[in-house]
């Protein structure tokens, strides 16, 4: 019933040795089955039978299978998307994902041995650099799992640093599932979330954060936040005696709005997918950190560092790895082995492609066209938050928000995103994003469609 | 020769076969530009920001071609080895063959553009896939539930132990350690930390596995779980398993199995079947999801039935309609692991691995990987040293305990072999050996690359003998030669500065 | 250093960073796969066909894994250069950046699994993309038509002469010479002779262009055109083109002008407005569509209004209400120059180019190209002769004059490149220099390419006088070294046998 | 109204010199501007306009125009496809594309530099013996711009060693375009084309090919046919005196039929587009050619050969170079400089791939599948060709093919090639492709749908 390995007709294409090896390799071990090399496992734990599942598939098969799947997703193949909320499509120049599929690049593994990696070091190393200069900030590592994660990372390096604090201040306008991903990182260790929340104008409540800044070790602001709007970095880093923690979930604000280490923050972390990735259902994305100079020894996953070899050549290698899981185990300074290596490297290809000018211009782009946008829409809706935004803003209808984005799916249109899906009490709102990839006509006929639904439902 | 190779360089050059090449930044030029957008088709408004929102131009970035940043990343690609160029046999990773049609597969529009916040019934595709690796997992496994969200190893290791810890605080008692063997993994410890635990560390015994009366002894209503890793990380089955779950069981306690090394055994027993109660698969080795340098990877947890209320939100459940949908509500979750829905695309390389390799493919990775061990294992022992003879199964650990008298240890072996065209073995882990040095060729070897580099094993020990300085001083061939690690952690240089 | 890159070889290693790979048929081993396809789901008939139609198997080839293709073809690709890596010279050749963003179009899908006799409905938008880049290609020729069919330069030479042949028959009189000047490319007399024309050679002047009293005696009423390269093969004008045209035309002769240099004047001035008749274009050269390893290209040829009626069936015509069709009805056709519409899939990469580059981006293309090349001409002059001082465009062509004092020659200092990391620029031609060394930068490279560059050519000009030996030894660094050529043309070898 | 290169504004993505290095080069060259570099063409040549072409665009508007333009073809996309004639939907496995997008293959050129092109020509010269090993011939060149051209060349070299005669047979059911093309090249050659016709059952008239061929210097028979009939190649080869070509447009019937090299044929010509390359409207496409030895040194193109270099390393050359244009000039064996390498190095992953067991497979998986909707058809069409095929037949119903097929395409099937556009009173047949892609679930629905097509017309 189980299948003979030595039998030609089981050889796979992905597993070279077959029939004529196998043989040739058991005299070698000295066995005469390959279930012999299996006898360690204990005969009633092993499996009588073959698993129960589909397959072994062509390519022709699994691409029929796979593509008739995504087919049956409405998605912005053949719809125009206004979708954000952490997740943003804009441009992807053709060569990253070129370059990303360079074998050297995608089946290489984290560079340990660094004689033979130079390539994914050095580009680590040019990926610290960029983060650095667009946060102002000084020590990046080599990326984190996401967003959301890379703000655990920060709630927990920060409160190791805390001095017995066990308190962390949270906008209640950071975007909501970074804040649900934290409870879950620290609901084990004795730290206590206290959340924020907004003013009318979207901005965080200044004065509910400072009262709640006593006792904490840090606090964490979004900018722009879940809302879309703007936060006052300048404002909020005059609150004396507690760590700043900037999270950025639009990584291309960065080109144009001030930079968190410039004014007064100790962290920024954040999603760096609006950096060439693609939107692909969340992931693989790419989370950042930058700290000051001072925490660099706290921080956690991997850092590139330069240095020379012994002929005195420029060279580049894991370092502070006293930090990590695999010399410190229990002590590290994050459990992080793994990480989003790839997702950093197609990061830093685009921002080394869009360099200082194309960043600023993305930027520029992406708030003027928002601002077209939402000044379209405030002639026929309500704008709930007034304070400045970058390219994400929320619209009220006084319909439940699930329904009107319906009517714009029927126009082939991803509308927005339903905030009741987050905060209580905010049914008829829902969050529009736009990118430097809309055209004014898209821009035009999402008014258009808009108002039509508004008074149709009307 | 080695002149001719130290031609003099101009400082600016970096042509190709260089085994250098400048920063990214180095290459900057004002006025370079490597981007085009389309002219902004809006009116253009002034002052939409307050000045203090608003920052300078980004000092220092670069201002480059398109070409220039094209020839960059080529040329650091260069210096990198890879699967795709020759075996790569770190042991405890599973570098194994990534076929392109994975690549394929995940780049199909309707999946890389859809976007996690869509609503449920945009993402129907999404949704069924993943409902339909979950089913694969769950066979695989032997387990009635596994969560997707998990992006790497470690992170499913933290996701299974808060699930325990929720489990056991839901019945009262929390409790305070978790068991590790010291021949675990490093993320181990840390995932357990992480959680809220403090960490008992088990000694091994001389076949590098766990003692029944060790576990006996330091299991007490104190004790969470045990974590282990299955085959160990000698390559070792933990033969005693069953007992072990029973053991903890006894006491309330959870056994956890590290998953990394499925590739030992998959289709051949299922961690279920052998008592576990939670396990986490890292998909970028075992079911091939390209290891890209460092990531992304994906770690899904299964779980017994104990654990299923524990699991992360939101699961993707399917309706008697057939439709698909993301469940939000169970109660006792954990809560999410992360924004979002995992590393979906990642989730979508592993599926379309697991039909093409179907349950005749799977079982077969075992086997063949198993042979190609125990191949490695039949021809270098003796003239490597064996610290642990136990029987191998997806991986054989070596130590240099035969070179070290002729003062040449595990670190320049490995150095050498580059000289010898091959990524070394992972070195000095498990840290129970000392100077391991751990073979893990994976199923994706023809015989041929296992005997050129068992030859340039063989050779490297014949070497030691003769020429032990040869050793030491390798690696000669590199881009670069042996670095001065001691420099980048007391000196940090950690950006480029102009 | 040697030994220890001369390490021991097993025979059978090619691992990462080797210089040398087997041949795939030597990784074939009985049992092996590398694909696999659905299996027949129809009823399988015996005998369908009669046993002397039926091949026995196919002895000897391969039996390969995937692993086993991807290794060998990921080694294989590694022992190549190329213009993503560094700066590719080759004079006459054109080797620019291939931007990444036409292999992309190119692939969509609608254009990739379009079908080449599908019906012209179901094919507009091929239609369109095809007619829209014969209206840009009439632009920049300032021509009033253009054919799409030729595949490549030499394609598009033989098509042109074939019209030329045709439209003077048509006059009564196909005449029987092409007068070609001694500079030109080996592929014009070739065309010339196919097209079934004499060859008559003309004498290039001091300057290296053709005098005008020159071609005065050789043109008379057996003269079917003057085939001549614009910018010659020196990278000169040809600055009495016009003058050449009117004495062509009074003899009722054409001016065929070999486009391969287009990119010295691209969007500066146009062959059109030269007087040229008809003129290729090799759009894997001006327009950046992959070279390959030596092809696919695509040679459109423009023509003016006297060879309307000459170019090959079909044409692409546009309705009036902007439909698109195929027009077959050009009774004085020369014909179809191949099966089907040429070379689609590059034409689209060449319009997409076009579309990126613009009108002013096409402009820049020549005046930076020009820039570069004047730059390595004036950083050269001196140490390397220059036997043509005429006003560079887009290529210079130095020779080995200085050096074959030290007995050094042009072969050497090619090969001595490659120990520096770069690709020779294109030697020995053109034929009417002797030991030429052709330098084409081309656009895309930054200046710190090109200084790299002259400081390695500076480097070898010294060598020549300090080392000699070492230069004419060289390459020393390349995964072979100098080849028996002589060998392998005296006892081909063309095809592995067991 | 010209731009200012030197101006910042006018720097392009594609060309890194720009503002700040053009004035440093000109220092150098010694001229003050860029236009002095082009006084040698005469200013009233120049051009003082730009040109009127669109552009220059984003990656984001050429993405938007080409692929609505991509979008408005009716193809494989969303239709199942049955065309054959010349060019065949087979399996591409993933690797191939990905693998000819490594720059060292897609941006390098022809390998005249050995030392640093060893990847080119060793690949070149396995693709040589896969060709051997398939066609049953000695030697292959490295590539022919495609099929018909590749029938050109064939008819040009066998005119060289044809002993002064004139004329070359080539069979009316070789692929019509072919023929066409044959036609155009030798028109100023005084070459004599005669044509010869088929039985009733779709095979060559042999009696009618023995009278033509006195006097020929060859005879060019395709097989399987452009009628989708296998021709006896024994039957031809018997016949004396006259050099032998075999056409094959469809290269995977290789796998399973009578290679010509084994059965009489000197050279065999034809289109490798069938291994793994797509249709694309045509192009690009790979031409081959296999001749027996006594044929090599008129063979037409590259060939690259086996060799050592100094130190005794085996290597790979091109060679023979003495038949070659730049070499020879006008008396060159060919005119072809430019081939098809990059087409070709897929034809040669594809041929490795499959291998002796995977070309067979396919072969077969053709050869039954075409077998099983012929079947099902024959109850209810004519099959006017009763020859064996291959994968390929021609159908005839007693209404206008066109009119029959846009039925089929109104059911999303591009149903075939009317054969009425090659060969005059054929205007109710239209030939039928099948390949190893197709299922059988798709077999039958062309088979319902063509039945019902065909009672409507009724
Ligand atoms: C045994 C073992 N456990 C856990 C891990 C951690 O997995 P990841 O790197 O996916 O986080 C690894 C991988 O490095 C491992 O080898
Ligand atoms: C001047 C010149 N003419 C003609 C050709 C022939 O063009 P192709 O190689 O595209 O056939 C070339 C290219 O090699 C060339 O450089």
């Amino acid at each position: 019933m189980l299948p003979n390995p030595t039998d030609p007709k089981n050889a796979h294409r992905y597993i070279p040795n077959s029939s004529d090896d196998i043989p040739e390799m058991l005299r070698v071990i000295g066995v005469d089955s390959i279930d012999r090399l299996f006898d360690s496992i204990p005969s009633d734990v092993k499996l009588n039978r073959l698993l129960d599942i589909p397959g072994p598939w062509s390519e022709v098969e699994s691409r029929r299978w796979f593509r008739q799947l995504a087919a049956r997703n409405k998605t912005a193949v053949d719809h125009v998307s206004f979708l954000g909320g952490g997740a943003y499509a804009h441009d992807q120049p053709a060569c990253i994902d070129q370059l990303l599929l360079r074998a050297e690049f995608l089946t290489s593994y984290t560079p340990y041995q660094p004689e033979v990696s130079q390539g994914t070091l050095q580009s680590i190393f040019e990926y610290q650099t960029h983060q650095c200069l667009l946060t102002g900030l000084d020590v990046a590592n080599a990326s984190l799992y996401d967003g959301s994660t890379a703000l655990c990372e920060a709630v927990l390096l920060t409160e190791r640093v805390g001095k017995e604090k066990k308190r962390v201040v949270i906008a209640r306008s950071v975007h909501p599932q970074y804040t649900a991903t934290v409870r879950t990182y620290v609901q084990n260790l004795g730290i206590d979330i206290v959340e924020v929340g907004w003013k009318s104008d979207g901005r965080i409540d200044l004065d509910a954060l400072r009262a709640a800044c006593d006792g904490a070790f840090a606090i964490a602001v979004q900018s722009p936040n879940f809302l879309g709007v703007i936060e006052d970095y300048d404002a909020i880093a005059s609150i004396p005696n507690v760590t700043k923690i900037a999270v950025i979930t639009e990584a291309t604000s960065l080109g144009i709005l001030a930079p968190p280490g410039a004014h007064g923050f100790d962290i920024a972390v954040g999603e760096g997918q609006a950096w060439g990735i693609p939107t692909q259902f969340g992931g693989p994305y790419v989370g950042f950190m930058v700290v000051k100079d001072a925490l660099k020894r706290h921080m956690p996953g991997r850092l590139v560092g330069e240095t020379v070899d012994v002929d005195g050549k420029r060279a580049y290698v894991l370092t502070l790895a006293t930090r990590e899981q695999h010399i410190r185990r229990g002590k590290a300074t994050s459990n992080i082995c793994t990480n989003e290596a790839l997702i950093a490297l197609g990061a830093n290809i685009y921002l080394s492609l869009m360099g200082k000018n194309g960043l600023r211009e993305v930027g520029e782009q992406c708030l003027q066209k928002a601002a077209y946008l939402r000044a379209k829409l405030g002639d026929f809706v309500e704008l709930p938050f007034a304070g400045p935004v970058y390219n994400e803003f929320v619209v009220r209808t006084p319909f439940p928000a699930t329904q009107i984005l319906g009517d714009l799916e029927h126009e082939k249109i991803l509308g927005g995103i339903p905030l009741g899906d987050f905060y209580q009490g905010h049914d008829n709102d829902f969050l529009v994003a736009v990118t430097e990839l809309h055209s004014r006509e898209q821009l035009d006929h999402y008014a258009g469609v808009l108002r039509a639904a508004i008074s149709r439902e009307r | 020769m080695t002149e001719v190779l130290e031609k003099e360089t101009t400082g600016t050059a970096t042509p190709q076969g260089a085994t250098r090449e400048r920063l990214i930044f180095e290459h900057s030029k004002r006025g370079r530009r490597g981007y085009q957008l389309p002219a902004l088709d809006v009116p253009a408004v002034e002052n939409l920001l307050p000045a203090n929102l608003r920052r300078a131009e980004i000092a220092d970035e670069v201002e480059v071609s398109e070409v220039d940043v094209i020839r960059h990343f080529t040329r650091l690609s260069k210096l990198n080895v890879s699967i795709d160029a020759g075996l790569y046999p770190l042991g405890s990773c599973t570098m194994k063959h990534n076929p392109r049609i994975n690549e394929e597969i995940a780049r199909t529009p309707g999946f890389a553009l859809s976007h996690p916040l869509q609503a449920d019934h945009q993402v129907q595709g999404n949704l069924e896939l993943l409902w339909w690796l979950e089913q694969s997992l769950k066979e695989i496994f032997g387990m009635p539930r596994v969560t997707l969200q998990p992006v790497a190893g470690a992170h499913g290791e933290l996701t299974a132990i808060l699930m325990v810890h929720k489990a056991l605080a839901k019945g009262g008692n929390a409790r305070k350690y978790i068991l590790i063997p010291d021949s675990a993994h490093g993320t181990n410890p840390a995932s357990a930390a992480f959680a809220g635990y403090q960490v008992k560390e088990l000694k091994s015994n001389s076949r590098g596995t766990l003692d029944l009366h060790v576990l006996e002894e330091a299991v007490n209503e104190d004790v969470a779980a045990l974590m282990i890793t299955v085959p160990n990380t000698l390559g070792v089955f933990e033969n005693e398993i069953q007992a072990m779950a029973k053991i903890l069981h006894a006491k309330g306690a959870y056994l956890y199995c590290d998953g990394a090394n499925l590739n030992a055994f998959v289709g051949v027993a299922r961690p279920g079947d052998m008592g576990i109660d939670v396990i986490h698969s890292n998909l970028h080795k075992t079911f091939s999801t390209p290891h890209g340098g460092g990531g992304p990877g994906a770690g899904p947890v299964g779980v017994s039935e104990r654990l299923i209320p524990f699991i992360p939100t939101p699961t993707v459940e399917r309706r008697e309609d057939g439709t698909f949908f993301l469940d939000h509500s169970h109660p006792h979750s954990i809560g999410r692991m992360r924004a979002f829905n995992g590393n979906f695309n990642v989730l979508v390389r592993a599926l379309t691995y697991m039909r093409s390799m179907g349950p005749t493919g799977l079982r077969r990775i075992a086997q063949i990987a198993v042979l190609n061990a125990n191949y490695i294992r039949a021809r270098l022992k003796g003239p490597y040293y064996l610290p642990y003879d136990a029987p191998s199964l997806h991986e054989v650990v070596f130590n240099d305990k035969n070179q070290t008298a002729h003062d040449v240890h595990t670190l320049d072996i490995a150095k050498r072999l580059m000289d010898y065209g091959f990524h070394p073995p992972t070195i000095y882990f498990p840290l129970i050996v000392s100077g391991a040095l751990m073979i893990e060729p994976t199923e994706s070897e023809p015989k041929e690359e296992l005997d050129a580099f068992c030859d340039a094993m063989l050779a490297i020990a014949r070497e030691c003998e003769e020429r032990p300085e040869l050793v030491r001083s390798a690696p000669h061939t590199t881009p670069v030669r042996r670095l001065d690690e001691a420099r980048a952690a007391r000196q940090p240089v950690l950006r480029w500065k102009k």
